[in-house]
């Protein structure tokens, strides 16, 4: 085929979108939405991802040695615990601070307790461990329970196992749901392209009566296909821009929302744009053209 | 060339639209295929295009043995006919130009080439003031027009057209016909299909009755252009056929005769066209 | 009854399809309508359906005026004709005898009515072969017939056909029209557009010629059934109205006719007419 | 309309939806897909509010009494509260059990202290409060505190602000992703159904034009959209009722995940299937039937 009949083509292409507005329509609303579900499930997956992440990283090893190690040990034994593979941070815990951690935690019934205790002396020296991976947190706490003057490591295995079930969880759901809308579009865009061929096949019909190549009667229906894609990836693309920032903004502004997700959890948009505005367009332009050129195919068979 | 060879059609709905048909058309032929409704007339031409495959038999068309096409190589034959369907098959979402211009697209023409030659072709069938208008703006004696020109426009080897001057008014079917034979006489085979007896007793030529799904008539009357054959001679040489073929197949006229013209008739009928002959 | 007073049509495109058209048909009248291709005879045809509306003028049929019928009233109007297309216009979701029974069930025709009247109409126009065929399963001429049949089901006042025959061989077209002859003579009037002379020839009455989007010519011509017009002076006659029209039009005229012959085609026509009279 | 005649055109309806198997398919998966849509994401709100719920009724209101109150004071105060309009239960929690659950409150590092106190009488008398609308708590919790011999009444207000927070956002959330579903769902609905009619509109055309009028025509779109629409929605049923009790089984098994979401507060199938199911078959027989007669309004016109 030469260039000019390719631009031919290319023009028809085009110009069908025009001629067969309502069926472009049609495919378009279709392929946003189904970009739009796909996406939105997936973008949603993300976050909730990143979110019990980052409720795992909060979750912390309370470290106590036995009570009147020496300095210099406290010092050894913080080091040691800071060269272990999954330690992220290890923060001092004075003796002081414990007592006030410890009055925190016990609720005005036990109020009465600290007035019989004179001094926070007693309370052990400590270690606020936090950890790279959460899932390992049990084995390094185990790691950290076998260094000698350590009177008890203790994270919240609860916390852990029950994060990473919620993942698992998640992940299952989110996955099975996201197959589900993706074999849904499947069906609808095959569906809609396929109306919408069959609404013309009388044209493709005479085009091969009269000599027409298979080739030079898709490739408009190619084009076509693949404008109206990209169309809807665009759309799609904004329209997940603008319900993202909208959510974004109810969730950030909810202080007490943010403390318990995980301030910093749900991923701005401005990080992921880039990927997923590709991610709809390509989707777009490859879904609706072969959607289109693959409904062609019944009918060319005259 | 067109070539059937003990062709048979049967519809799946178990209709027998033609029954072991031979046929020889050769290079530059002119031929009027006539019959009465539903005779299997528009089937033979159906056949020709590939459109439907012969349920027995050998199609050749322009070189291909039509059974034997391959899928890839269906364009490329179709290319080297010109087609006029008895239900027009425009294509309704382009113009007139547009429709036309496409059979040239579709062959790669060069631009400057479409240009000149589909107003050239539309005005030959009277047009020129319509080349913008879509089908649903024209009228059938138009769209029939619009479907006459594009069967022209790529200069094919062959035409085959399937009652082309059904919904066109008499002195325009003349015309037409008369653009035909103009083509016809630079080489182009014509098949034509046509419910017209004047028109086939205007320009002669070779004439084949279809009845029944089988040939029944098959024989060449010189043109008698300025002086027809009588109406009455070609009509009841018809109905012989028909009445032959009826008797033969043991099933009642589909038109009643007068038995006593017969005889009569066939003299004529042979008289008038040896006289033309030379 | 149909009346068309000062009628015209132009369509969006801007072509003026009729001009200023008066024309009265009586109850009972048969008429033929002709004129050359893209005259406004469909045009007038769709007009008489409403499917069309006038630009100007005033359309009344069946005592219905059609230029303040209301929406609700329309298919009520529509019950009152029998309707032939010029593209036939069958249900292709439909079986011949579903397409022509659905013209009953509209009007709520008992079943057992509908069970006799359409294998009868069905059979008048020698299709009960088809009775469960699907339109696409049809020759062009076997379609043309089921919406002959259609247009007869219901028993309409007037049955407008456009092109009822252009389809349909010589001999069944005569027989279709000898059809509509009859169920004339009942009292149904008939409107009729068709290009083949040999028929206006044969059966006379009313004809009005149509070109241009004006009535050009408009005579009742009495059948003159077994001894026929001589076809010259029926072509001469419209060629010379054609030409008065296009004379009076400053366009030059569709088909050349010699000068000369002209008064003496129009006595021929003249003497003919008042022949076969009385 | 005599009864033969709705009859046949009932009968015509259901023979079309075989005539136009492609469309009534087409429509068939559309309805489907937004019942399943809009319904899936309600059953999911309806979860979540009454998961939310379900965490708010966990949250207790901690009441103690001044120490070394009477004993028949402890009763009487006991009978005060529970006559209050919001509170469900009170349970006596002894000065033993406080001692106990202070005890288990208090984190490794505080256990030193626990070596410093002998016995538990210096531990007050309490009650375990839980309410009935958790968003009142802070109203009975005043309420409560203004009791004589009351020394402390603690509810965890920020937990009732989070759950009050949450639920806001949730409704938001789930509101607005129904209502976008739902809108969605009218436009894939509308173009499907005017597809499929203006696949059939010279059929339509035609009927008019041999004096069939509008609700002779319409009457079995009426039927096919129906029909069409009340398969959609027991698929949609069937479909949601398969989806949801394998959701409820994961989240039944995994006990832990029950612990955190709080056990019974996923609503079991059963109690919500007739409901389910009706709003399923009404919405597609409601929604199937007036999108196809819609669509033929604009071929009505001639
Ligand atoms: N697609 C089809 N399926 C079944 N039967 C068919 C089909 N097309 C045509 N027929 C039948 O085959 C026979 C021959 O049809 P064909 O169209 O060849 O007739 P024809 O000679 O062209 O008639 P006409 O002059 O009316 O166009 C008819 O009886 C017709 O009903
Ligand atoms: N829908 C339309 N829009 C615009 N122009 C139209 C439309 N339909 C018909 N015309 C034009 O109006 C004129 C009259 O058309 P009409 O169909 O009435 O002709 P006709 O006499 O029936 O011709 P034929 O014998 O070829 O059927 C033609 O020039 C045609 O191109
Ligand atoms: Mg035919
Ligand atoms: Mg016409």
């Amino acid at each position: 085929m030469k260039l000019s009949g390719f631009k031919y083509l290319a023009n028809q292409g085009v110009e069908n979108i025009w001629k067969n507005k309502m069926m472009a329509f049609a495919t378009f609303c279709v392929l946003l939405i189904s970009l739009l579900l796909v996406g939105c499930a997936a973008l949603f997956y993300i976050n909730m991802n990143s979110m019990i992440l980052g409720l795992g990283n909060q979750n912390e090893i309370a470290v106590y040695l036995t009570p009147d190690s020496a300095e210099e040990r406290v010092q050894e034994i913080q080091q040691e615990i800071q060269s272990m593979e999954n330690v992220d941070t290890v923060d001092y815990i004075s003796k002081e601070e414990a007592y006030k951690r410890m009055q925190d935690q016990i609720t005005s019934k036990g109020k009465p307790i600290f007035d019989r205790i004179d001094d926070y002396q007693f309370m052990p020296d400590g270690f606020s461990v936090t950890v790279k991976d959460n899932d390992k947190i049990e084995q390094t706490t185990a790691l950290i329970s076998q260094i000698s003057e350590i009177q008890s490591a203790n994270s919240s295995p609860q916390v852990a196992e029950f994060l990473r079930e919620l993942r698992r969880v998640v992940t299952l759901i989110a996955g099975a749901i996201i197959i589900a809308l993706a074999a849904v579009s499947m069906i609808m865009i095959s569906n809609t392209t396929k109306a919408s061929v069959f609404a013309r096949r009388e044209e493709i019909q005479i085009m091969k009566y009269v000599g027409a190549t298979n080739s030079f009667i898709r490739t408009p229906f190619f084009v076509e296909g693949m404008v109206t894609g990209f169309f809807a990836g665009a759309g799609a693309f904004f329209i997940t821009w603008a319900v993202y920032r909208a959510v974004y903004r109810i969730l950030t502004e909810q202080a007490m929302l943010m403390n318990a997700f995980g301030i910093g959890s749900i991923i701005p948009f401005g990080r992921i744009r880039l990927y997923v505005g590709l991610a709809y367009l390509l989707a777009g332009c490859i879904i609706g053209a072969l959607g289109s050129v693959i409904s062609t195919r019944k009918h060319l068979d005259v | 060339m067109v070539e059937l060879q003990n062709v048979s059609v049967t519809y799946s709905s178990g209709v027998d639209a033609l029954n072991n048909v031979s046929l020889k058309i050769n290079d530059g032929d002119f031929a009027f295929v006539v019959g009465s409704s539903g005779a299997g007339k528009s089937t033979m031409i159906k056949l020709l295009l590939k459109e439907i495959d012969a349920t027995s038999g050998v199609v050749t068309v322009n070189g291909y043995n039509l059974n034997k096409l391959k899928k890839r190589k269906i364009p490329e034959f179709r290319r080297t006919l010109g087609f006029v369907f008895q239900d027009f098959r425009l294509i309704p979402s382009m113009t007139v130009y547009e429709n036309i211009a496409f059979v040239l697209r579709v062959i790669d023409a060069p631009i400057k080439y479409i240009r000149k030659r589909v107003p050239y072709v539309i005005s030959l069938v009277g047009l020129h003031a319509k080349t913008n208008s879509y089908p649903d703006e024209l009228s059938g004696g138009e769209k029939q027009r619009v479907a006459i020109a594009r069967a022209l426009v790529n200069d094919p080897q062959l035409i085959i057209a399937d009652e082309p001057t059904g919904n066109i008014d008499p002195e325009l079917s003349y015309e037409i016909v008369e653009l035909l034979k103009g083509i016809n006489d630079q080489g182009t085979t014509i098949l034509m299909v046509t419910h017209e007896h004047d028109l086939v007793r205007h320009f002669g030529g070779r004439i084949i009755n279809i009845t029944d799904g089988e040939i029944v008539f098959d024989e060449v009357i010189t043109g008698t252009n300025d002086e027809p054959l009588p109406e009455e001679e070609l009509a009841a040489a018809m109905a012989v056929a028909e009445q032959t073929h009826a008797a033969e197949t043991h099933e009642e006229p589909v038109t009643s005769t007068e038995d006593a013209l017969i005889d009569e008739v066939i003299a004529a009928l042979t008289n008038a066209n040896q006289g033309g002959a030379e």
